[in-house]
């Protein structure tokens, strides 16, 4: 059973195809990476497979459910969670309530207990916090557990929002472009990082640039340019694939 | 019946040029820095009462409007030095309460310099109504609608021929690169307020002998203006110009047709109405949140 | 933290030295509380107000003052904002303990007033038309001008001698056009009036065609009564000329001043309204017992302000001079002995017209304190 | 560190509120406190939405006014006890605002703020006409607030009233900032896509956020009417929902207390101000303008920042 269904998918902007009949399926407890040059449509994928914008025509199944018509935060409760590749932090907030607001699907959220500021939702914020607090050390924040997340570097805002989309309890996290921006070091990190993610039995898709770090990690390969699929398989074959090697090489000359 | 919605039609235009020239001058300034000006009103005023009260005292007509465009810009450009310039990287709220500040302090200044009576200067082509198919016209209004035409073709051209207009259309839409292209950002800042500055005066001397000014004149056309801009997309000269129009219009064929007590709230609900529907004004840029 | 505390007592200090610059004056002294509309939408009727009664006040205290005691005015501004006014009320009373009151430009401001004048017990003198000031009559509270009944009654009364009945109203939607038009639809009846068309306009529209093209279109109208202050009624008379009306035209008392007339220019031609006699002071004939006192307060005013005199500046005139002679004839500031001698005020002459009040009457014009004017020639002439 | 700022600024609040009246001579300056208090409660209504959520209101007069006349209408016309008015006028804007608040909060930056001040003028205008209902523009006289046989008279019984309420105000607006409904608020400022994708229904916590701070508004403008006894459709104005801006604005964007401060400022300026007479104006708009360039964060978050500054200078 797949946990994620994309079928003859297509988005168009102002005539432009930015996302082209486009069909694939994601295994659970996989890692599987979306690659392509600048502007083949990876975005806009994500985007679409989060109901951050609307499908032209196609459809997406998650679960086996047909997410037509479903708002981001409707599949944020059926279980999918992301990162941004232009980050979506908080930076009204802390670093830890970052994360926590991620754990939101899980609290209490009625209003009139928070209002009243009840004991209950007192006991179960200060152990949102402390499972947030872990979270951020899952990721490897833990020196940025009390700082202000306006005064974090550019890398640990990357891994805020990891914490934070796993704060929800995914089953499926899709991370765009986690190591863009990141130094050697760094991506080494998230590598890490989104490895431990996997073996907790998350699904994780990712969108990314760094080849090597695709390369090593994914258990299966998705590539695409214009909006449409180039190839599709394990990291060997699609590394092996002409189409994707001109494309690379076309958008790289 | 023709003649009485002809009639309407023309109160509406009257009414709606006015606006328009007052929704210019938010579009000028927020298209080059994403500030909506709320003392653009006062710009209209201090053109209107400095012409008033130069005319008043003797000054050709001619000479005290030019005189009045000048004192408008160095107030604007003043505005724009000492306290939006400072204040750049705020937050739009506090920018919005800057600029109100801004209108307060203006309003307060003329009541000083001047007076608190109303003041009107001349029609610039006589009284005498022209009649157009059973309605009338008065000359003074088609002033105001050529001025808007004249200057919506003057931006135009400003904006799409000249080096320094398209630098700050670039500006408007990418800060960084257009500082990084060497376009004087604070240059461009301070000219497009000058820019509104005159624009407002202008517009406050065409519409005085048709509405007369005082000290708070400023006030109803800076509403009205704001609405006109954003009913139109905020930052579209063209937009600014037809929902002045629209607005203008409605209300007159509201005080027409339905009632006179309710045509600004008729207005007000068409706007909300247009927004509903188009969240980014009639002719605003659909904008998709790039994620 | 320190300097936290250091701001603080600053800020406090400030706020005292302003708060208490009032407080602290010689005990003698007759103080006079005021509140006016100086700024805001009926700032053209608050300034020469204020302006009046500071020149009076001041020219009284050259003159020795009232029985030797110098007399002080405190003033505020309330913008033409009601709850202002009712705390500014509150501080001339609480605060600055004035022995009376005389202010409240719009009906609003000093119908919010009230309600902290009449429990504190101070005598108040309105500045402002609308008949529920004084109707129903409250102890402490009375009023100098003209109220928009009468002037709705002097108009529809001069309509009747012309033989006009079905006629069109265009009122200005805010305070004193609407209380005016509420006012002149109860009394019509009386006058045999019939009204056929009703339309309002707000203070700052630049155009008002549309309403006055639906009052054209209108069956049977035979005269158009506009009420309303500042520049609004100007606008609708040239509106009115534009669209080449030729139907009687009258303006209520609110445009009784010569700016009415310089800002519609022309159009305002063969316009009537109702006045006090001070807009036409050297018209009144030489036995009428109002022309001295109205062409003195017209000399005065002009050759001070060099500005036109604005019926505006004589209701604060009357006002003044109401409670100075009240003060007198108390024989001192009591409260309740000034409040009964205010209202024994009987036969004064003022700007308004004949004052007579009773304890029914807190304001004590007549009809007759009204002239009804047109304009000629760019500039009043007294028709009746 | 949450909690001694609750509870160290909700005591330092509730001290002030106690002590300040022994600097009192005369009803006047109470007058003045219950009016400067009032404001501070709708502020924190306003900054819940403004300085939280990162929504913006030019309106918030209109729920003002329509709370003060519905429980003017409700106790004069229809013989309603003061109470029961005040609540079901409270839950009518509370209505309203969630009723107007789905179309509207969808839209951005200044397009909303066009759309709250179009509300807020269409709410004046009504009751500026319907004069048969609301006395029309110059006002109508409303009871004092009496609950079972007790009547609020005096500014004095007042000032405690107000007081307490604001202490309460207070509060619930520190509770509610700091619970996951708060924070998910809070998110929707900071990013609303971002607070979409984990989970945050960010449409219903605009409109929660826009319910509440209007329901503030209406329960004060109720107490405000009951207080001055007499109320004019001025108070709805656009002015009006200004003026509540600013104060949010000018005390801090995003503090409660801050809130406070603001409000108690903006409503003492003006009695202060009569001294300057006919400057009053330029020197609250120069206040107002230099007060926004200097420090552009508002006034009690730059004094705290500032404050820290210096103690870890002196450290």
């Amino acid at each position: 059973m797949s946990l994620l269904k994309v079928d003859g998918l297509s988005k168009e902007f102002g005539g432009v195809h930015a996302i082209e009949d486009l069909s694939f399926v994601i295994n659970p407890g996989t890692i599987h990476s979306i690659i392509g040059p600048n502007g083949a449509g990876k975005t806009t994928l994500f985007n679409l497979i989060t109901a951050v914008y609307t499908p032209s025509c196609g459809k997406i199944l998650f679960d086996d459910k047909d997410i037509a018509g479903k708002k981001p935060y409707e599949l944020a409760a059926m279980g999918m969670s992301r990162t941004f590749q232009n980050l979506q932090i908080f930076f009204n907030m802390p670093a830890i309530e970052n994360v926590m607001v991620g754990h939101h699907l899980h609290l209490n959220r009625r209003f009139l207990p928070s209002l009243l500021r009840l004991p209950a939702v007192v006991r179960r914020d200060r152990e949102c916090r402390d499972y947030c607090a872990s979270l951020m050390e899952f990721v490897g924040l833990s020196r940025y557990v009390g700082a202000d997340a306006a005064s974090m570097p550019y890398g640990a805002l990357k891994r805020l929002e990891i914490a934070r989309a796993l704060a929800a309890k995914p089953r499926l996290l899709l991370l765009d472009e986690p190591a863009a921006g990141l130094n050697a070091t760094e991506s080494r990190e998230i590598d890490e990082v989104i490895k431990k993610v996997a073996r907790t039995g998350v699904t994780v898709v990712l969108v990314e640039h760094d080849m090597k770090m695709v390369m090593g990690i994914s258990d299966a390969i998705l590539a695409i340019d214009y909006g449409r699929k180039l190839a599709e398989g394990t990291p060997a074959e699609v590394r092996a694939n002409p189409a994707v090697v001109s494309a690379y090489l076309g958008a790289h000359a | 019946m023709f003649a009485e919605l002809l009639q309407y039609l023309f109160a509406g235009l009257t009414s709606g040029a006015i606006y328009a020239l007052a929704g210019l001058g938010f579009a000028i300034i927020y298209n080059s820095s994403h500030v909506i000006n709320f003392a653009q009103g006062e710009f209209i005023m201090i053109g209107g009462m400095s012409t008033a009260m130069m005319v008043a005292a003797g000054v050709p007509l001619p000479v005290a409007s030019l005189l009045a465009v000048l004192v408008t810009m160095l107030v604007g450009v003043a505005l724009e030095k000492f306290a939006i310039e400072p204040a750049r990287n705020a937050d739009v709220t506090t920018i919005i309460i800057i600029t109100i500040g801004a209108s307060i302090f203006l309003r307060g200044l003329a009541q000083i310099v001047w007076d608190k009576e109303f003041h009107s200067l001349p029609a610039f082509s006589g009284e005498t109504p022209l009649n157009v198919g059973g309605a009338t016209l008065m000359p003074q209004s088609i002033w105001v609608v050529g001025v808007a035409v004249v200057v919506i073709v003057a931006l135009w051209w400003f904006f799409n021929r000249t080096l320094f207009g398209k630098a700050m259309l670039a500006t408007s839409f990418n800060r960084l690169a257009a500082q990084l292209m060497g376009i004087g950002v604070k240059k461009v800042l301070m000219v497009s307020f000058a820019l509104s500055a005159l624009l407002g005066a202008v517009g406050g001397i065409v519409v005085t002998p048709i509405t007369f000014t005082n000290y708070e004149a400023g006030i109803m056309l800076g509403l009205k203006g704001f609405s006109a801009a954003v009913l139109g997309g905020l930052g579209n000269g063209m937009g600014a110009i037809v929902g002045g129009l629209a607005v203008g219009i409605a209300e007159a064929l509201a005080s027409g047709y339905l009632s006179s007590a309710y045509k600004d709230a008729v207005a007000f609900v068409i706007i909300l109405f247009v927004l509903f529907f188009l969240p980014n004004g009639l002719f605003g840029k659909k904008g998709t949140d790039r994620v | 933290m320190r300097s936290l505390a250091k701001w603080g007592v600053a800020a406090c200090a400030v706020v005292a030295a302003g708060v208490f610059a009032g407080a602290a004056q010689a005990a003698d002294t007759i103080k006079i509380g005021t509140f006016l509309s100086v700024t805001g939408p009926a700032s053209f009727l608050g300034e020469p107000e204020k302006k009046t009664l500071e020149m009076y006040v001041e020219r009284l205290n050259k003159d020795g003052g009232v029985k030797g005691r110098k007399v002080e005015l405190v003033h505020y501004d309330d913008g033409g904002a009601p709850d202002k006014a009712a705390t500014f009320a509150k501080r001339l009373i609480q605060n600055d303990n004035v022995d009376i009151i005389i202010g409240g430009t719009t009906t609003g401001t000093s119908m919010a007033a009230i309600k902290v004048v009449e429990p504190a017990g101070v005598p108040f003198i309105s500045l402002a038309g609308g008949i529920d000031i004084v109707d129903p009559v409250k102890k402490w509270v009375f009023k100098t001008p003209h109220t928009d009944r009468m002037a709705a009654e002097k108009v529809f009364l001069d309509m009747k001698k012309r033989g006009l009945t079905k006629i069109a109203m265009i009122s200005e939607d805010a305070g004193f056009g609407k209380s005016g038009h509420d006012q002149s639809l109860k009394v019509a009846g009386i006058y045999g009036i019939q009204i056929v068309a009703d339309e309002v306009y707000s203070p700052k529209d630049p155009d008002v065609t549309a309403q006055l093209t639906k009052i054209k279109n209108a069956a049977g109208v035979q005269a158009v009564f506009n009420f309303g202050f500042g520049q609004g009624p100007a606008i609708v008379t040239k509106n009115y000329k534009q669209l080449g009306m030729s139907l009687p035209f009258y303006q209520s008392h609110g445009v009784a001043s010569k700016d009415f007339i310089k800002l519609a220019g022309e159009a305002s031609e063969g316009i009537r309204l109702p006045a006090a006699g001070l807009v036409v002071a050297d018209q009144l004939a030489a036995t009428d017992p109002q022309k001295p006192v109205v062409t003195a307060f017209k000399k005065e005013y002009e050759a001070a302000f060099k500005s036109d005199v604005s019926t505006f500046a004589g209701h604060a005139y009357d006002g003044l001079q109401i409670a100075l002679a009240a003060i007198l004839r108390a024989g001192s500031t009591d409260k309740e002995k000034v409040r009964s001698e205010i209202e024994k005020t009987s036969g004064y002459v003022g700007t308004g017209g004949l004052v007579s009040m009773s304890p029914e009457d807190h304001m004590g014009l007549s009809l007759s304190a009204f002239r009804m004017v047109e304009v000629r020639k760019g500039d009043w002439v007294l028709v009746d | 560190m949450w909690k001694t700022a609750r509870i160290g600024g909700l005591g330092a609040l509730a001290l002030i509120l106690v002590l300040a009246p022994l600097g009192f001579p005369n009803a006047y300056f109470y007058d003045i406190a219950v009016k400067a208090l009032f404001n501070a409660v709708v502020c924190i209504g306003l900054n819940l939405l403004i300085g939280y959520g990162g929504q913006i209101s030019l309106g918030h007069a209109g729920f003002f006014a329509l709370g003060a006349y519905g429980s003017a209408i409700l106790t004069v016309t229809y013989k309603l006890p003061a109470l029961p008015a005040m609540l079901l006028s409270a839950l009518g804007v509370g209505v309203l605002a969630y009723l107007i608040g789905r179309p509207i909060l969808r839209l951005k930056g200044h397009y909303l703020a066009m759309a709250t001040l179009g509300i807020g003028i269409i709410i004046h205008i009504v009751l500026k006409t319907e004069s048969g209902l609301t006395g029309g523009p110059d006002g109508m006289g409303v009871d004092p607030f009496s609950v079972m046989g007790f009547t609020m008279m005096g500014d004095r019984m007042w000032y405690w009233a107000a007081a307490a309420l604001l202490v309460l105000a207070v509060w619930l607006s520190l509770n509610l900032i700091d619970s996951p409904v708060g924070r998910a608020l809070r998110a929707v400022h900071g990013s609303e896509v971002g607070a979409e994708v984990v989970g945050v229904d960010t449409s219903s916590y605009k409109v929660m956020v826009f319910v509440v701070s209007a329901v503030f508004a209406s329960l004060i403008g109720s107490l405000f009417a009951h207080k001055d006894g007499f109320i004019t459709p001025d108070i709805g104005s656009f002015f009006r929902s200004v003026e509540f801006v600013v104060m949010v604005v000018l005390g801090g964007m995003a503090s409660t207390f801050g809130s406070v401060v603001g409000a108690i400022i903006l409503t003492l300026l003006p009695q202060v101000l009569t001294v300057v007479e006919d400057y009053e104006a330029m020197v609250f708009g120069g206040i107002m303008m230099g007060t926004m360039i200097f420090l552009p964060k508002g006034l009690l978050p730059s004094l705290v920042a500032g404050l820290r500054k210096r103690g870890g200078a002196a450290q």
